[in-house]
């Protein structure tokens, strides 16, 4: 009852969000929604038993990645607003309704499938969920080892290479 | 009682409209960030299917994604730095230079 | 002994050392030092080597050192076809013969050293070290010529000399009329190498070894070749050719009157004492084949003697000092081949040895004197120069009388050796050697007569106001004004002196048995002519008594070219202004030395030129004109090809591109750049597969 | 029910008005102490040596007409103190007090949650906490504040890493997320974390002063460069609430470091036995004391040290801060595998 409560609450405010951010005029108030969104997925996944992955969320994405864009919003502050110049052959409408279409098909998909009685989720019980902290650590340095490592030095690439991209030219 | 496929339409209507967002929006940035929405939907699917079948690694398959968008967000951004120093805009009409 | 190889080594080094350093550091004295301690060195070393030889028994005076193998043997076919190894090792033999040339080069080679320091002091720095570099250079060669012990190390030497020759010919090389005569002796020496090199080949082919023992003892195995003309006449004959381009015998004589253009030292050292003497020399060396092959012996005899009597002529005109020593020492070459060529070896070396002395003796006397006349070279200004030069004037007759052969002096002993001998074998050859002798004492006395008696006929000089004025002209040395003739420097006047004592005393070392003298140098050198066991034929057969009667007639001979040369020249010149007038043609003939070199000139000098010009104008005519129309041709070809290139491939390429173009025009419609287009287009494949997923299934 | 809700509910209540009360007697006693260490008197005409100087501090803010400058992002404006003051206090939520006390027959924890990332929380509300600074540089729509803003915002993230990795190394020590668990793990070593991380220590205190943007890293309020900083345009109640944000901010950095570092509630030299009279102190006394010791420092090093230099500031957190924090934890994982 409380999960169902909390579940449509927080589904409303991140969709709320979500279309905010899409639709705002000024980027910084869409950079503002985007923080507010992603706080409230991860309150979501706090409600998904997943505090890790939460905190992760806050840590990373509202506190690192939001402020990065952020950052670059205020740096370019654009002397005429991106929206003047209109590109032909660019069919935002047709790309709009194709989305909405395959929102719909998928839906559908799901839907059906829910209720075709299809078989259930097997809870294949690898890794007890339990104070996942640990597990989750556990597993990232045991059987993901490689993609952990690889991840990091994605990073440490990303890292350099966003560095020299952003570096003046002296 | 919340099922999977609660979960698995919210992550759908959040990638849609990140999705619309890359498809409508014409200030990059913002197609950035709807993007970074896209990724969160997967994320939402990736933690509640992990929790569904009580298995953590699709929490560890987010903790990646999370990474693998940090990274694309630093390296795009740089991108993005670079391109506006050189043509003083960051209308993605503009950045047409890919053809021919 | 074992350290033989290192007398030649010795100039070589200091050679090296003024040639690398000195040419650029060294002061005139510093070049001086250096390459007189290496001469003399050389020379005391090559006296106790001599010492070490005397002190053996005569039968195995000959000592071989091998310093390091030169050709590792190489399989070759001789002859007979017997496959021999040519094997040449850096081989040095000391025997009498090289012992006694051993001595005459390091000997006159020092004294000529010490000579020359004072005679280049007006040289350029670097000029002098350049020279005594050079003379070093020639030194070394010179005892590698000597002392090797087979035919190739000796014709290394024998490159050696000609080449240093030709650097001191052309020592002062601004001067054309030098190069030039550098260049002459270069190329004559040129053919008469090529006899030599022929010979060096065939005697491998024949013997299949270049040692000269081996040779010998090879050569002494074979039958005398009387009457037919065999291989060894063959080898003898082409020998003999080398000999002529290096000792100036006809018809290869003509580069060593005007090798006169180099520095006096030169001269002596090189066109008198030693270099000339290499054929001789080498001749000596291969005896034993000459002696087998007599009809060469008889052409070598006929050339030597002509060579001295035509050259004798010659010098009787000469007006240059220097031309009239290098006419004589010709002549006396002359004598030593007729020596050879009658067979006295020994007799031949001898008077190498005594021409050695009392040649270098009168070159560089006239060095002197030309140093004293500031440079003038012409008898004929010159005159009453005894009272300035007393010690020259007197050394120089010694020598001149020891040429002369005026008894007991060098000359005497060896020459009457030699006429004697050619009694013995030819009356014709004798006589012409006598009408040289005659000659020789003419035109030198003629020589002394018109540069020490008689008047003064130089320039004048300053304060010329009486003669005794400039005998205070000593201290000046030529440079700066010129004081008068003057006498020269300790260094120029010393060697003078001590070849003047040779003169004097290196006869008699051969006082012939004649004389109750035991002919000594005869028999020291006879093991060098002979193969042990094998004895050559010759030797005096004639009655003691004939040999007197032959020396008192040379003896008087001599006595009366001296006196005509005192009536024409000091007691009355108009007459020898007469005769000349008189006997104007035969003086013009005599005095253009026979117009050999006008003949050469336009013999084989214009026929080699006008056959280079015929040969050139075929070139340019037949050879470039195929390369052009070769060339011709393939350009022609290739604008051709290049026509069908661009018509047709890259009318085909260009085609194929264009068409390409437009086709792709249309497609790249779809190519907008604009990342949302393509996100569009992905979009509507995953709508595609949805759709597919959701209807089909 | 009353478990589930009541309880919370009033620990919240008493933890925020608690804390809003030690934010406004912060506020008197730094102003006491920095007038004492320029040897004047401070505050002394609201009530005896002005101990209702905050009262009328906060009475006045309350009053003050609120300005909106023209031209500024009205929302944003308003939206920033919000964002900079709610993390501030969305923190206290898993700061251990002290442990159970027995109130009413009831045994009740002095703290109002423990979960067991309680660490991670903290790290990520505080990261969040820089959005109030930039939104309210940027919306004020003036330039000052603007610079100020990402003045703030740079130092922040940069100090962040340090502290961060700091923060991993104690971890390390202890073995678990949660804050309570930190406490009892240092009880159970029978040390305090500041005693065997001396390094991680120092440069938590200095990453903590920057990150509270206090002197010497107060460069983003340089009055005499910005003219008062990010919240130069800021007034009234807005105003207040930065105030109280930075405050809030600075109790928070003392708290986590007395929990991290000095054993939260535990008594000093909890191994050592004959003193263990102190333990009659109640341990929520020995976590204020602590946490005061540390406020007290804030203090005094700002009435002490001279600003930074903004170059300094960085090169001091990217080229000593970070190496230094790195090495030390790859030390301290040495010697943990080296002790396991």
């Amino acid at each position: 009852m409380a999960e169902a409560i909390a579940f449509y609450v927080l589904a409303a405010c991140i969709l709320g969000f979500a279309v905010l951010v899409v639709t705002a005029k000024n980027p910084v108030h869409s950079v503002v929604f985007l923080v507010l969104d992603f706080l409230c997925v991860a309150a979501l996944y706090v409600t998904l038993g997943a505090e890790f992955v939460a905190a992760i969320q806050v840590l990373v994405y509202a506190g690192g990645i939001v402020v990065l864009y952020l950052f670059v919003v205020m740096l370019v502050n654009v002397k005429r607003p991106p929206e003047a110049f209109r590109a032909g052959g660019r069919h935002a409408t047709l790309g709009l309704a194709l989305a909405g279409a395959v929102l719909v098909e998928a839906a559908a998909i799901a839907v059906w499938s829910r209720l075709s009685p299809a078989a259930p989720a097997s809870a294949a019980q690898t890794v007890p969920v339990s104070g996942n902290t640990e597990q989750v650590g556990w597993l990232l340095y045991t059987s993901y080892l490689v993609p952990f490592e690889v991840a990091s030095m994605l990073l440490l690439v990303a890292m350099v290479g966003a560095i020299v991209l952003a570096r003046k030219e002296s | 009682m919340i099922t999977p496929t609660h979960y698995l339409l919210l992550s759908m209507a959040l990638f849609t409209i990140g999705l619309a967002g890359v498809m409508t929006r014409r200030n990059i940035i913002i197609v950035f960030m709807s993007i970074e929405l896209m990724l969160n939907a997967v994320n939402i699917n990736l933690v509640a299917y992990s929790a569904q079948v009580q298995n953590l690694v699709g929490q560890v398959f987010a903790i990646f994604v999370m990474a693998v968008a940090a990274a694309e967000a630093a390296v795009g951004l740089g991108i993005l730095l670079a391109f506006y120093r050189n043509k003083e805009t960051v209308n993605i009409d503009e950045m047409n230079l890919m053809k021919w | 002994m074992p350290y033989i190889w290192a007398i030649p080594l010795l100039p070589g080094l200091g050679a090296l050392v003024n040639g690398l350093v000195g040419v650029r550091v060294f002061s005139r004295r510093t070049a001086g030092l250096v390459a007189c301690t290496a001469m003399g060195a050389a020379l005391a070393l090559s006296l106790v080597a001599f010492w070490q030889l005397l002190g053996l028994p005569a039968e195995m005076r000959s000592y071989d050192v091998v310093v390091a193998q030169w050709i590792p043997s190489i399989a070759s076919a001789t002859s007979d076809g017997a496959r021999a190894a040519l094997q040449v090792p850096w081989g040095f033999r000391l025997d009498p013969l090289s012992a006694m040339m051993l001595l005459v080069v390091t000997g006159i080679g020092t004294l000529i050293h010490v000579y020359s320091t004072a005679y280049m002091h007006d040289e350029p720095r670097g000029g002098v070290a350049r020279f005594f570099c050079y003379l070093n250079l020639f030194c070394f060669f010179m005892l590698l010529l000597v002392l090797g012990s087979n035919v190739l190390v000796m014709f290394v030497g024998w490159e050696g000399v000609g080449l240093c020759s030709y650097l001191l010919i052309g020592y002062w090389y601004e001067k054309p009329s030098a190069g030039d005569a550098g260049k002459k002796a270069f190329i004559t020496n040129r053919i008469g190498d090529w006899g030599f090199i022929l010979g060096i080949f065939l005697l491998f082919w024949t013997f299949g070894t270049l040692d000269f023992a081996s040779i010998q003892r090879a050569a002494s195995a074979m039958p005398i070749e009387t009457g037919h003309f065999g291989v060894l006449s063959v080898i003898a004959l082409l020998l003999f050719v080398g000999a002529t381009g290096k000792s100036a015998q006809i018809p290869l004589f003509v580069w060593l009157p005007d090798a006169m253009e180099g520095p006096t030292p030169v001269a002596a050292l090189i066109h008198a004492a030693t270099m000339v003497t290499a054929g001789v020399y080498m001749l000596g060396r291969n005896a034993v084949l000459f002696s087998h092959a007599p009809m060469v012996l008889q052409i070598v005899a006929v050339v030597g003697v002509l060579t001295a009597f035509l050259a004798a002529t010659i010098g009787l005109v000469q007006n240059d000092i220097k031309r009239v020593l290098a006419y004589s020492t010709v002549s006396q070459l002359g004598y030593m081949f007729t020596a050879v060529g009658v067979g006295a070896f020994s007799a031949g070396a001898f008077h190498l040895m005594t021409h050695a002395f009392f040649k270098a003796l009168l070159f560089l006397g006239s060095g002197s004197v030309i140093h004293a006349m500031a440079g003038e070279q012409d008898m004929r200004r010159m005159g009453a120069l005894k009272r300035h030069l007393p010690v020259t004037f007197a050394t120089m007759t010694i020598g001149a009388l020891a040429i002369a052969g005026i008894p007991p002096l060098a000359g005497f002993f060896s020459k009457d050796e030699i006429l004697y001998r050619a009694f013995e074998a030819n009356r014709f050859i004798w006589v012409l050697a006598v009408l040289t002798a005659f000659m020789t004492a003419f035109y030198m006395f003629r020589l002394v007569a018109l540069t020490f008696l008689g008047a003064y006929r130089g320039p004048a000089w300053q304060g010329d106001a009486h003669g005794d004025r400039a005998v205070a002209g000593v201290d000046a040395h030529g440079h700066g004004a010129w004081h008068g003739p003057h006498e020269s420097p300790r260094a120029m006047t010393l060697p003078l002196q001590l070849l003047a004592a040779g003169a004097v005393l290196a006869g008699f070392v051969g006082i012939p048995a004649a004389l109750g003298g035991g002919n000594a140098i005869e028999h020291f050198l006879a093991p060098s002519f002979a193969v042990a066991g094998v004895h050559e034929t010759a030797g005096p057969t004639g009655s003691p008594g004939v040999e007197l009667g032959l020396m008192l007639f040379s003896v008087l001979v001599a006595a009366a070219g001296i006196g005509l040369a005192w009536k024409l020249y000091v007691a009355d010149p108009e007459m020898s202004e007469r005769l000349a007038t008189r006997f104007a043609s035969a003086h013009r003939l005599l005095s253009r030395k026979y117009y050999v070199d006008e003949f050469y000139n336009a013999t084989f000098i214009a026929g080699t030129m006008a056959s280079g010009r015929a040969l050139w104008t075929f070139d340019r005519r037949v050879v470039d004109g195929f390369v052009n129309g070769a060339s011709w041709v393939t350009m022609f070809g290739s604008w051709l090809s290049g026509l069908t290139d661009r018509a047709v491939v890259d009318g085909l390429v260009n085609g194929i591109g264009n068409r390409l173009q437009q086709a792709s025009y249309t497609i790249r419609r779809l190519q907008t750049g604009l990342v949302q287009n393509y996100a569009m287009l992905m979009l509507f494949g995953v709508f595609a597969f949805v759709s597919l997923y959701l209807f089909v299934r | 029910m009353v478990e589930l809700v009541l309880i919370p509910l009033l620990k919240i209540i008493v933890v925020l008005n608690a804390t809003l009360l030690g934010v406004t007697y912060m506020v008197l006693l730094e102003r006491k102490v920095i007038a004492w260490a320029q040897s004047r008197l401070g505050p002394m005409r609201v009530g005896p040596y002005g101990v209702l100087q905050p009262v009328a501090d906060a009475m006045k803010l309350m009053l003050k007409e609120d300005i909106t400058p023209a031209r500024a992002d009205k929302w944003v404006f308003t939206l920033a103190p919000i964002l900079s003051m709610v993390p501030a206090l969305v923190v206290y939520a898993v700061i251990p007090f002290g442990d159970e006390v027995h109130l009413f027959g009831r045994r009740i924890s002095l703290y109002i949650t423990d979960i067991n990332v309680g660490l991670l929380y903290v790290v990520s509300v505080t990261s969040v906490g820089v959005y109030g600074i930039i939104l309210a540089g940027y919306s004020s729509n003036s330039k000052w504040p603007l610079l100020a803003s990402l003045r703030a915002s740079a130092q922040l993230i940069s100090y962040e890493i340090a502290i961060t990795l700091t923060l991993v190394s104690v971890v390390l020590m202890s073995g678990t997320l949660s804050m309570v668990g930190i406490v009892t793990s240092q009880a159970s070593q029978g040390v305090w974390y500041a005693f065997i991380q001396p390094m991680a220590f120092v440069i938590f205190f200095i990453g903590g002063l920057a990150e509270t943007n206090r002197a010497p890293f107060d460069l983003p309020e340089a009055e005499q460069e910005l003219t008062g900083g990010f919240h130069t345009e800021y007034s009234g109640m807005r105003f207040a609430l930065f105030f109280l944000a930075e405050y809030a901010n600075m109790i928070v950095v003392s708290s986590v470091a007395t929990t991290l570092f000095l054993g939260g509630w535990l008594r000093p030299f909890p191994n050592v036995e004959f003193l263990s009279f102190l333990g009659i102190v109640p341990g929520w006394c020995w976590f204020l004391l602590k946490s005061f010791i540390f406020l007290y420092l804030f203090i005094w090093v700002r009435a002490t040290l001279p600003r930074y230099r903004y170059d300094q500031l960085m090169r001091l957190g990217w080229k000593v801060l970070i190496p230094l924090a790195i090495a030390n934890l790859i030390l301290t994982a040495i010697v943990k595998v080296a002790l396991a």
